[in-house]
Formats: structure tokens, C-alpha cells, sequence
């Protein structure tokens, strides 16, 4: 099987990295719908449980100086790229010490130290920001690469379309990342996409496109491996369509037994990310049952002292609702 | 004769208005992203799933199917476009844009398309057609933590459809004139776009009739009678407006009210009448400041009530800032009643 | 050769009907630029000579019913359709009886009575109201078809993508006819578009996509009608790629050698539509010189009278300035 | 030490602020569509093709390359996207929207993006993004047939722009001043709108000093000295207006002129301190009225000034109407200086 020789070029530490994101984006998710479902007001919660192989496997492959660019559905872009979930937490609390300083919330977490470019809920913009971080890196000559992530819905999008061309126009380091989860909002993918893979889209913009298993962390990685190359070494930009799966609702007021039966969902968790990669780690030896056990309590944990944080953190001053409006402060 | 009128929702008189006139009339369609929901899965016992964002739509895919019940892709330039295409061709679209915030998307199609097709045909071609968006921020909640929507998903934004001449822009404030301008709208043989407020959407109840009516398109409305000083309110803030003068009234501060109701073209006579009698006006209107409704309103009355005017005329809006996720600062964003009786206190020298 | 077979299947009316429309757009073209030069304020004209065969291919494959949705480039498509010359020159002087009662102008000429949906100079925006039309005559079952044409440069705008995706998805009878003329501006399209034939980008919508030569009348004819036959067979909408040229520059103060050669220019006017098909029908003997004179006379006086027409023609009333505005006056 | 200073064209001066600012600092880039022409044929000899719509970008390509320097296809929604990432990530990007017509194929990206960045980030991040925007119709020509640009190609609009909070909108109307807004804005660490109307593109021209200077974003001038009425001028209205005060002064009516000039955030200080001297304020905009600008200004000043005002605030601004495309139509569209002289006579009670 190819999975296996995948395995062998990862080194131990880039093993352990993979499964501490995953289980910490889920960690994350978990514990945050707990807070949710308790009452916790959020505007909009998108949970990303089920889809941590995406995010962890994209950003294996990138380096820290990389960027992503997010889409609404960003907790777990932003927990593999290096995001602190303290301050992240801390955000949806409405704290002076989130991440955007309780202004943004869920759906604009940043982090631009690590590359995080920011979470982002109009559908395709993402992907228009990270042609322009890339033609960044391009005119300054730094060879960081720009990754997009963008759903199966916002994939028809005239955004996507343009951010694609633009990027293969220019050549520009882009890697354009499709998490099909099957599900805008309701809308099943079959009946809003007109191709069957997303990926074929690639051909329009004389760019790659594959197809990969986005429940299987290896892949997502492998097909992204190749695209950064591709994108370091100036050849442009590529299309990686993952499909994936949301274990919950839209978001969190979402019941999606209203549009998927239980059987499908069942299918799909019977594929879970962390679990297999869990398994397969564990029957070959790659790893111990203890290394992995020990990160499950380190992110227990992690999660335990961001939700302390976020709650005994203080709120806004409410002179910070105008504060940050302008750049540079008008000349007076 | 007179039966109990039934009270229905904000959002439960827009879907009645729809779906009467969708008995009526087969040329009409609603289009948007899962308006109806789960689209295509009716064979797996999945119908309606979703029902748009303030669940306006709910019900209208089993009356009337997935012709004429449209969910659509993510691609607000295209749907918009096609509402635009299918009303120029036969059909009376409806068409739903999730939030005011993805006008972004489709903006040329409502201003360059919707708006202006009549006149640069030079009034060949009718385009009967209704864009309905929901819009607003939460404001207050009295939440200590946590927070909402956010700047990408909290705008007022009419302003920036109002400006442009061709547009009907109403935004209604009650069940009742909810149904009966969604009614007019849909009859009405130009683009008209509904506002719908997103709070009034899930709030707001009261007696809807069973049977079909229209609230013309161009009036504004006296809601509450009062002597010392009118308070103009759109949309939402309507309300903001009647607890403010329940608490003027405390004070012996006699207000009038006047709802909007149509922000174009604006009924500038009922605005002026009721100026004419109180001489003091304060605008309320949720969105920011700059070039905003609150501001023309308070031009317009500045300028021909000049001479009846006894005080400045007075804005109350949100402030000129994007809008916050944090409660505790969100709280701070919608007008409240409290900052309409301030402004009333201002204009009238009174202290609260 | 396939061509001999192709004309084999039109009627001898059809074919004259191809060469009347042919000559009237590029004789109303010349005219108009003729006047144009001399100095008549016209706010922009994008002359469509060199590429009539394009209009002409497509409306004599669809019926009176159909409709076009057309580009700012749009005269020829007027006229194809069976757009009066008379009204849109005076529509052009800006006299109140031009076809949009001198209110549109060159980019806004529109009849509908003749399914005629409008001269659209926000590019993509075209295609999407094609797609709204088809919806109409699929909802109320009329059988009738909807071609957009836009350009080379258009097809990186959006509105395209989105267009496509929605009438692949809804199968509705669309005919997307893209006019590739080499430029958008003065950009040239190896530069913007980022793959090789843009028909390419209909596997992205899972319909059929075909390139075919533009200034063969019979070529895009041919491709159009197999289109519309699967449009009025429910089988969903095709992509059809035009490639053709424009002979003058962009619009009408444009100088096209400021970015493409003479060279470039006598290749391309060595094929020109007109030419091939009058060479073409003579050599064949399908039609007689007499029959294409008679045509050319006809045209000549047409534009005599359409000129004339709309210099006697009288000014809109500066009152019309506000009317118009609402379709339907607001009650008072 | 004084030598003549040299004359250029309102579009020369801003491509000298732009050359001067590329040269000085390499992170600034410039795009849009045809900014340079031709893009990709310099191995045929074809540089610098094109140049924008008012040229202003030409000569840019063969100074500093075509990667400084892009091109765009058409994609505003992708292109101004790419800027706004652009300027998040180390580069200071100008990007070029054809016309304002066109905005509405790229609003999400200027008022979502661009304009919220700094605040939803919870200013973390700077946004120095500069987006020129052609603007206005033509007016009246004289000329008795054809006609002009048209309801899609012709517009204003900047209120929609200036409604925006985060954005920073100017409008320079002057050679001189077109250079140091230019300048300003590029070296603000915001996003700024630079409104250049087209006729003023072409058609104004003036003293422009050679050594780079700048004008501060957000003041108003005072352009002519009066007593008895304060014209306010925005964009091509400013010369407006002062052809105005100059048909006043000729019947003894002493107008001061002020140059809005920077549009949001507005100089209401500059605005009131003249008004408060003449008492009387007639706002000039070539924009539609409802939720315009001058209706902005003219809120603003009818509150803070009531106490000083001699008469209402008057607007002259463009009809509620598309532009139409006949000459004879377009003519009556743009305000003329008449209009305002008129407005001025209503003020006073004089007879024209
Ligand atoms: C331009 C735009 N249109 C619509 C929405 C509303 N919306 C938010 S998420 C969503 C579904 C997105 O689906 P997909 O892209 O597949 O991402 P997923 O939620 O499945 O991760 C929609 C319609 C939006 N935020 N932006
Ligand atoms: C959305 C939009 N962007 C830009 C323009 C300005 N513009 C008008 S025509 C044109 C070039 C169009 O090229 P193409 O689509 O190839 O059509 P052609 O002119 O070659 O027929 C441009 C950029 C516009 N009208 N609309
Ligand atoms: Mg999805
Ligand atoms: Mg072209």
C-alpha cells in the first residue's frame, strides 16, 4: 500500500505534530460546543470536527513564514497553522486578550505572526487574498507560499474563479485547497457543483487538480507536498480537492438530519481522521500508545487553562468600540 | 363578522404574502440559497431543510416545488443576475440575498442591472422583480460575554441601495406591514427590495388578516400622535422610537413617531406634516453615520421645514465604526431608546 | 471538406439571409464610423467589424422567440437578431426615436420585441440574465433558447463562472457563445486567460465545449445549432468558443497598433467572413453575384435611410431626463 | 532660487506621485486592467499600450517593469482581492477600478475587506491600500446629438464608498492637489479611496512642483474668500462653485468657496467655521441625492450650525435619475453653475 511508504518519510516529530493538531483542533471544537450548547453566545459557530486531516495535512506541508487564508469554517485552519488556542478562546469569549481583541470573534480570527491571514466568512474572498499574499512573496522575492482554503459551495463562487486564473496567469505560489464536505450549508454538493470533482476545474486555469482523501492526513499532506514544491520553484499555482466530511451541523444551531441520513454520517465517522491515523501509527510501531495518550492529556489540558484564560480574562473597554477604525488617525 | 385577526411572525406574514401571491400568480419564483434546503434529496425523504436565514421561506417547496422554489449555488452575481434575466423574460422573481452584508456580491446586479434596465431601455421592458435581504446587528442583549455576528455579518447597509435612483428600497417594522409591503413589492412592476430586519424577523408579532392586502410602496406612517417633537424611525429603531417617547411620555415629553417605512423614494410630505405641527425632529437609524438615511432624512427637513423648525434637527445612529463581535460592545452599537431621549433632552434644553 | 456538406443543409433563403446580415452590421459598422470620425459624440462604439459571422452563425441558428443577451460590443448582435437599423441609429444620435428612445446608447441598445435582451457594457453581467431567461422559458415551457455572447476578456470575470455553473446545474437551454477576439483592451488573451482554448473551461461545468473558426459563418452556425438542439431537448446548456478578430481597435478612439502587428492584422482580414462566404456561395454556384450586389445595394440604402432617419429625427424633450425612472410611479 | 513652476494635467500629477513614490519605496506595486497595455508583448516591440483611462499610469510599465507594474484580466472582485492580500502581506498595492460604474464587481472586497481589516483584526494589521476610481459624467457639451459614457459608464457614487466606516475617501479637484492627495494616500497605512473625476482628468490643469509633496487626508479648503453665502464644492463641483462666485460677485453677492476635498472623514471643522462667518450654505455634489454626500454635509451643518444659519442648506446635486446617454439629456444632468447661482438666489430672496 502507498500509505505505508508515506509514513516512512515523515520523521517522528512531524508524526507527533500531526496527530497534536488534530486532536487539538477537535479538542477545541469539543469543548467550545460544550460552552455553546451551555448557553455561550457566539454569533456563529462552524465547527470543523471531521475535517482536522485537512487542515493538519495542508499545513504539514507549508513552513511558518507560509499563509493561509481561511473561510468561516477556521478554527482548525488556524490550530494547525500555530495559532495559540488561548487567545483563540479567548476571542469567542469577547475578551480584550483574543486574538482580535473580542472584535472579530469566530469568523475573523487572525493571527498574522504565524501566517494565519485570517478567518474569513465571505465565501471565495479568502482565496483572493492569498493571490495577493502570494504576487507578495513574489515581488519581494521570499519564496513564502499562500494557502487557500475554500468549501465545495464557495467553489462556485465568481471569487474562486478569478483568484484562479490570477494565480496561474502570474504563476504566483498558491495552492488553492477544496474541502468538499459534501454540504453547503444544506445544500448537498451534487446538486450545487455541475462537475463531479471540483478538482476538474483545475484544467481551466491549465493548472493541476487532484483528487485526494481528505480523511487520511497522509494524503491531504502528500498532494500538498508536492503543490508547495511546485509553487517554490515558481511553476504556479495548484488545485487539491479534498473530500472530507462535517460530523455537525452548518453551524451550531444546525440539526443536519434535516438534509443527510444517519447511515451517511455514519459512513464517514467510520473514517475518522484521528482514529486511523491513530491506528495506523500504533499497529506499525511508529509511534506508542503513551506518546499519543500523552498528547491527548497535554491538549485536555491546553484546552482546560484556554477556557480558564478566556474566562477570567477581561472584557473590552467600551471606548475600544472605536478604537481601530482608521489605520493612521486622520491629521485633525 | 369579526373574528379574533390571528397573530403571526415577522417573518411568518412575509412567507403568507409570498405564498398568496404565489397561488395567484405562476409566474412568480423565489430563488436563493437554501431557501428551501437539502435541495434535491426529496427522494431520500429530505424536503425543506433549511427555509432561508430568518426561515421566511419555510413551507413554500412542498405548496409549490422545486421549479418554482429555487435554492441556489453560492454565486450571488449569478442568481441576482438570473432573477434580473427571468424578470425581464416573463417571470416575477423573488429573489433572497442571505444577509445585506453579501450585497458585495451582487452589487452591480441591483444598482447597474436592477435599477437602471428601465430607463437606459428607455421604459421598453417592465422588471418586476423583489430582492429581499435581511439585515441589522443584535445590539443590546444584556450577554456579559461572548458575542455576535460581526462585521461581516451585522450591517444596515441600505443606505448604499437608496442612494440609487430606480431602486424602491421599504423596509417594513410590523407583521402587518411586513405582509403588505412584501404584497405591494411583489406586485409592483419594477425592482423593489425588502429589508427585512433580522431581530423584527424572529421579534416581532402581531394581527396579520388572513386575506391578501398591499401597504403602497411611498408612504410613510403616523404611529404614535404626539405634540413636542416627531421621531423618525426605519425599520427597527420604529420601535427604539415608541420606547423612547413611552419614556418621554413619563417625563410629560409629548413625541410623535413616524415610521419610514419606505426609504425610496421617501414620503417626505408625511415627515414634514408631522415636523410642521411638533418643530423638532430626531432621525433614528441603525446604520453608520456618513451618507446614511438618517442624514438625507435630516437634510431634507433641515432645508424646507427651515422655517417651522424650532430646534436642530438631530440623528441618532450607529456610531461611524464597523460593527463589533464582543457583547459589551455590540450593546453599545444599535440606537437605544435611552440615546433617543438623550437627543430629545438636547433638543428640548430638558435635562433627564 | 466538411464545409461543402454544411452549406448542402441551408436553404437558399437562409443563405442570403447570411449574407444580408453579414454586409447590413458591417455596413451599418462603417457608416458609423465613418460619422464617428467626423466627429459625431457617441460615447464609446465598439465597431464588431471582421467578426459578423459570429452573430450570424449563432441568430440563424435560433428562432424569432429566442433571446440574446449581448456584450458592449453589441451592434452586430443587434442586428443579427433582427434589431431595425433605422432605431439604433437614431438611438446613436441620441434622437427620442432611437430604439431605447436616445436614453441607452451604443451600449445600452436593446428590443426586445425581437428577443433582443439588451446591449450589456458590464461584462459577464449578459450571461447571467441569458441564464434568468432560460429559467423564464423553462418555468412557463415556451421552448424557447438563450444565447449570451461575451468576450475573450470576459471569460475571466465571475459572472461567467457563476453563469455556467447555474445553467449546468438547472440544465437550462443556454447557448454560451464566447467571442474570441484575440483582446480584451489592449490585453492580449495568451497574457489573461490562463488556458489555451477557453471552451476548455465547459469540462468545469460538465458541458460540451467547442472551438470553432469565427470567421466562418457555417462553422459557428453549425456549432450553434447543435447547442440549441440540445438546449430545446432539456439536455442543458454548451459553451462555444468563436475564435475570431476585431479589424479596428478596441472602440472607436482606440489605435489597435499601439499593441498588434499589421502583420497580425492582414492574416487575420485575409479570412475575412464576408469574403469566404461571397467566394465561397459564387464558386459553389449556390448563389449568383446579382443575388449578393442586389443585397449590397439594399444595405447601402438601408444605412442611407437609417442615417437620414435619425438626423430628421427629433431630440428627446429635456423633460425626459426624469422619466422612466420607476417603472411604476410610486403612489403619492 | 524661484523658477517657474511647471504646468501638467490633474492625470499627470498623479502619475508623477505615483512615480515618485514607486521610486522611492519598492514594496509599492500598481494593477488593473490595461494600466499598462499590451501586457506580455514587449518582445514585439509593445510597451506601454495604454495607460488607464485617463492615461494617468502610463510611462509607469517602462520605468519599473512589469512586475511592479500589472496588468490584470478582468476580475475586479480577483484583482482588488489580490491587492487587499497584497497590502496585508508587505507590499503597499494601487489598484485601479476602471470607472465607479465598476465597483459593483468588486464592493465586497473595498467595503468588507479592505475597509474592516484593520478593525475585525482587532488592529493587528495595517492595510496601506490605495484604490483609484475614475468618476462623473460628462455635463453639457453643447453638443446638439449623440451623447456621452451613459447610465453604466457615468456615474459617481462615492457616497456609497464614503458610507463605508474604515475607509478613507478623497477627492482631489486641482493638478496640485491631486499630487499630495495622491501622495498621501499612497503613504497612509489605510486603505484610501482616491476618487479622480474623468473630466477633470483630462480637462484640469495647473502648477505641480517637482519635489513630492503631500496634503493631508481629511481637511478642507477654503478656495475663495466670501461673506454673504459658503458654496461647498466636492470633486468637479468645486470649479463649479467657483465659477458660481465669480457670476455672484458680478452681482455683488459675496461667495466663499470650500474644497471638501477629503470626503470621509469629512472636515465638518473647515466647513462650519466659514459657515458660521456667511450664514448660508448651499452644498454642491454631482452625485444623486438620496443618501448622498451632500445631504451628509448638509445634515451635519443644519445640527451644529442651527444657531448661525440665515437659511435653510440648500443641495444642488444631479437629479434622481440614471444618466441618460443623449447629449441633449446629459446636458441638464450635471449641475452647472447656474444651478447653484439659483440655489444662491432662493437663499438670499434675490432675483436672478
Ligand atoms: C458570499 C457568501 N454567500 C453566502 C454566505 C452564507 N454562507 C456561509 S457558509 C455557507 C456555506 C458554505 O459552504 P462551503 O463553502 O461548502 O463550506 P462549508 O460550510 O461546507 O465548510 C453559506 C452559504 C456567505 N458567508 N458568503
Ligand atoms: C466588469 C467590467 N470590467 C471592465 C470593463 C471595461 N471594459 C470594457 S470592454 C473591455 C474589454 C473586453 O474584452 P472582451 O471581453 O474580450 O470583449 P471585446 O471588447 O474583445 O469584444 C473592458 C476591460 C467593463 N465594461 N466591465
Ligand atoms: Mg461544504
Ligand atoms: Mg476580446
Amino acid at each position: 500500500m502507498a500509505i505505508s511508504e508515506r509514513w516512512a518519510t515523515l520523521t517522528r516529530e512531524r508524526l507527533l505534530w500531526m496527530y497534536d493538531r488534530m486532536t487539538l483542533i477537535r479538542e477545541f471544537e469539543e469543548r467550545l460546543r460544550q460552552l455553546v450548547d451551555a448557553g455561550m453566545p457566539v454569533g456563529a459557530a462552524h465547527y470543523y470536527v471531521g475535517e482536522e486531516a485537512v487542515a493538519v495535512g495542508v499545513c504539514a506541508a507549508l513552513e511558518p513564514m507560509d499563509w493561509i487564508a481561511s473561510t468561516h469554517r477556521g478554527h482548525g485552519h488556524c490550530i494547525a497553522k500555530g495559532v495559540d488556542v488561548r487567545p483563540m478562546m479567548a476571542e469567542l469569549f469577547g475578551k480584550v486578550t483574543g486574538s482580535n481583541r473580542g472584535k472579530g470573534g469566530s469568523m475573523h480570527i487572525t493571527d498574522v505572526r504565524v501566517g494565519m491571514l485570517g478567518v474569513n466568512p465571505i465565501l471565495g474572498m479568502g482565496t483572493t487574498h492569498a493571490v495577493g499574499a502570494a504576487l507578495s512573496a513574489k515581488v519581494r522575492r521570499t519564496g513564502q507560499v499562500a494557502a487557500a482554503f475554500f468549501g465545495d459551495g464557495a467553489s462556485n463562487i465568481g471569487a474562486v474563479h478569478e483568484a484562479m486564473n490570477l494565480a496561474a496567469i502570474w504563476k504566483l505560489p498558491v495552492v488553492f485547497v477544496c474541502e468538499n464536505n459534501g454540504y453547503a450549508q444544506s445544500t448537498p454538493v451534487e446538486y450545487a457543483v455541475a462537475v463531479q470533482d471540483i478538482a476538474d476545474r483545475a484544467a481551466g486555469y491549465a493548472m493541476p487538480g487532484v483528487v485526494v482523501d481528505g480523511q487520511d492526513v497522509f494524503a491531504v499532506w502528500e498532494a500538498t507536498d508536492a503543490a508547495v514544491r511546485r509553487a517554490r520553484a515558481g511553476t504556479g499555482p495548484s488545485l487539491i480537492e479534498c473530500k472530507t466530511y462535517r460530523y455537525y451541523g452548518h453551524y451550531h444551531g444546525d440539526d443536519p438530519r434535516r438534509y443527510r441520513t444517519a447511515e451517511e454520517e455514519e459512513v464517514a465517522r467510520a473514517r475518522d481522521c484521528i482514529r486511523r491515523f491513530r491506528e495506523g501509527a500504533l499497529t506499525r510501531g511508529l509511534l506508542g500508545a503513551d506518546d499519543l495518550d500523552a498528547i491527548d492529556a497535554r491538549n485536555r489540558a491546553l484546552l482546560d487553562e484556554a477556557i480558564a484564560f478566556a474566562e477570567v480574562s477581561p472584557l473590552p473597554d467600551p471606548a475600544e468600540l472605536c478604537t481601530d477604525v482608521y489605520v493612521t488617525e486622520p491629521s485633525e | 363578522m369579526t373574528t379574533a385577526v390571528r397573530e403571526l411572525t415577522f417573518s411568518q406574514a412575509i412567507n403568507e404574502a409570498i405564498r398568496q401571491e404565489m397561488r395567484r400568480d405562476p409566474t412568480i419564483v423565489i430563488m436563493g440559497e437554501d431557501i428551501a434546503g437539502g435541495a434535491g434529496r426529496a427522494h431520500l425523504g429530505f424536503v425543506d431543510a433549511w427555509g432561508g436565514p430568518l426561515r421566511v421561506t419555510r413551507g413554500l417547496i412542498t405548496e409549490f416545488g422545486p421549479e418554482r422554489v429555487l435554492d441556489t449555488p453560492i454565486a450571488e452575481m449569478g442568481f441576482v443576475g438570473a432573477a434580473v434575466g427571468a424578470a425581464m423574460t416573463g417571470l416575477r422573481p423573488i429573489v433572497e440575498v442571505l444577509f445585506v452584508d453579501l450585497i458585495g456580491c451582487c452589487y452591480d446586479q441591483i444598482i447597474n442591472q436592477a435599477a437602471k434596465m428601465h430607463y437606459m431601455m428607455g421604459g421598453q421592458l417592465d422588471l418586476p422583480l423583489v430582492i429581499r435581504i435581511p439585515y441589522g446587528a443584535r445590539g443590546a442583549t444584556g450577554q456579559t460575554y461572548g458575542g455576535g455576528a460581526a462585521a461581516q455579518h451585522s450591517q444596515t447597509l441600505y443606505s448604499v441601495l437608496a442612494h440609487v435612483p430606480g431602486l424602491k428600497v421599504v423596509a417594513p417594522t410590523t407583521a402587518y406591514n411586513a405582509k403588505g409591503l412584501t404584497m405591494a413589492a411583489i406586485r409592483d412592476d419594477g425592482p423593489v427590495v425588502v429589508m427585512e430586519n433580522k431581530f423584527l424577523g424572529l421579534a416581532a408579532k402581531g394581527p396579520v388578516p388572513e386575506e391578501p392586502y398591499t401597504i403602497p410602496i411611498g408612504r410613510a406612517e403616523v404611529v404614535r400622535r404626539g405634540r413636542d417633537v416627531t421621531l423618525c424611525g426605519i425599520g427597527r429603531m420604529t420601535h427604539v422610537c415608541l420606547e423612547a417617547a413611552a419614556l418621554l411620555a413619563g417625563e410629560g415629553t409629548s413625541a410623535e413617531v413616524v415610521d419610514v417605512l419606505t426609504l425610496a423614494p421617501l414620503d417626505e410630505a408625511t415627515i414634514l406634516e408631522s415636523v410642521a405641527r411638533t418643530k423638532r425632529l430626531v432621525v433614528v437609524d441603525e446604520d453608520t453615520p456618513t451618507a446614511s438615511m438618517a442624514r438625507d432624512i435630516a437634510a431634507r427637513v433641515a432645508d424646507q421645514g427651515f422655517d417651522f423648525l424650532d430646534a436642530p434637527v438631530k440623528t441618532v445612529t450607529a456610531p461611524e465604526t464597523p460593527v463589533p463581535f464582543a457583547a459589551v460592545l455590540e450593546a453599545h452599537y444599535v440606537p437605544r431608546a435611552a440615546n433617543v431621549v438623550a437627543a430629545v433632552h438636547t433638543l428640548l434644553g430638558t435635562g433627564g
